[in-house]
């Protein structure tokens, strides 16, 4: 099991009632990360939607990562 | 193409209204013949609904890199001088400037595009979020404009939460 | 497009420096989602001459009529909102603004395409025509693009006289 | 015989050594007028580089003109 640090934004923080949380998980990469708490962000496919950042750097959701990390949930963006 | 002004950081967050006065004269420059200039206003109306204010959320550390590196990229491809670009974070009134891009070349087609190239990335790639507020009482997250240039359906998240 | 501001005329032509807040706060509306602005500035150097200074000598009815008519068609053919143009005569020093475009319009594609068309259409078609003063003491008139983009040869026209 | 008011710009009107100045021609295009003229504006072919306008209004070159009009000999243009 790994313990990494968990955060949302926008949509999925309001959704998740909570900007970041602790989380012990073993889950192998972000996707599954991001599929085991689909009951906090609510969404079943971030594919082609949303993206996902590991400790301040943009991330693919097949990569792998380590206890002790901090992973950033991005619902889809709208600047400007 | 050389890089006379010193303007690093060449993207900024602010919480307060954008001096868009004072980021031109950030660029004045001698050897620029073009300056070419973007505003994203808070527009009244949008998807047919009536929208009232808005607000930005930001997570700064990767919009401020991300920015960077956008403008770093576009100034190297297209081969403009300098730019400087700002987003708003938090509550905008209608008619309010959530996002600056402007640009100084030597000739106008290198402004014109370099202008345009940041504005279309930083719409799509940091991570920004924008929640509208209608004059019906509803509010709703605005959805990527990526994701409507491909026809996805987002029906679950752009009604209000 | 509705036309809810009444900016006529559009085009002006000024002996003054440009104040382009002024003019960007004449084009605020609720209903536009997109400012892009244009500018002209007096650069130190033009085809590998140094330049100090330049004239704009202008004439002025027919500057003033065939740029209302160039605004007019290309907020009609891009479906913008609104624009103005000035265009400075007499002398300039390095830096100065000799052009100032801005176009709002609801979404950005449309204030970017408009505002191009416009300082096109401007540079080649409106009776302006620039004198160039430089480090060397010569002094000459510049070519319209047009015809630098044609190849043509200018000799006779580029030489001071 | 028409009389006609000629008006020079720029290049020309620094030519010319004048910015306007009334002309009596037999010309019946506004090509003849200013081939005539080149004794003050020295361009030998407007074609392509210069532009003629007839009373505040642009014209072709090879439009007629009647006598009392203005007539005005535009140098390659330079906006911006």
């Amino acid at each position: 099991m790994k313990s990494v640090q968990v955060q949302y934004f926008a949509l999925f923080r309001e959704r998740a009632g909570m900007s970041h949380e602790r989380v012990e998980t073993d889950a192998t990469t972000l996707l599954e990360l991001f599929n085991q708490l689909q009951h906090r962000h609510g969404t079943a496919d971030p594919h082609g939607h949303c993206k996902v950042a590991l400790n301040d750097v943009m991330a693919e959701w097949q990569q792998p990562f380590a206890d002790g990390d901090t992973v950033l949930f991005f619902p889809p963006v709208a600047g400007g | 193409m050389p890089a006379d002004l010193n303007l690093l950081p060449r993207m900024a967050i602010t919480a307060e209204a954008i001096d868009v006065a004072s980021l031109r004269e950030q660029l004045f420059d001698h050897a620029a013949g073009a300056f070419v200039s973007f505003e994203g206003w808070v527009r009244n109306e949008n998807e047919g609904k009536s929208v009232t204010r808005l607000a930005y959320e930001v997570y700064r550390p990767l919009a401020l890199s991300i920015g960077e590196q956008i403008i770093d990229q576009t100034l190297q491809h297209v081969g403009a001088r300098a730019a400087l670009a700002v987003h708003r974070e938090g509550e905008l009134e209608l008619g309010g400037c959530a996002v600056w891009v402007g640009v100084v070349s030597k000739h106008r087609d290198e402004a014109f595009r370099a202008t345009r190239q940041i504005i279309d990335r930083i719409k799509v790639e940091l991570p920004i979020w924008k929640k509208e507020f209608y004059a019906d009482g509803d509010s709703g997250w605005v959805n990527c404009e990526r994701c409507a240039a491909h026809g996805h359906s987002h029906a679950e998240l752009i009604n209000p939460v």
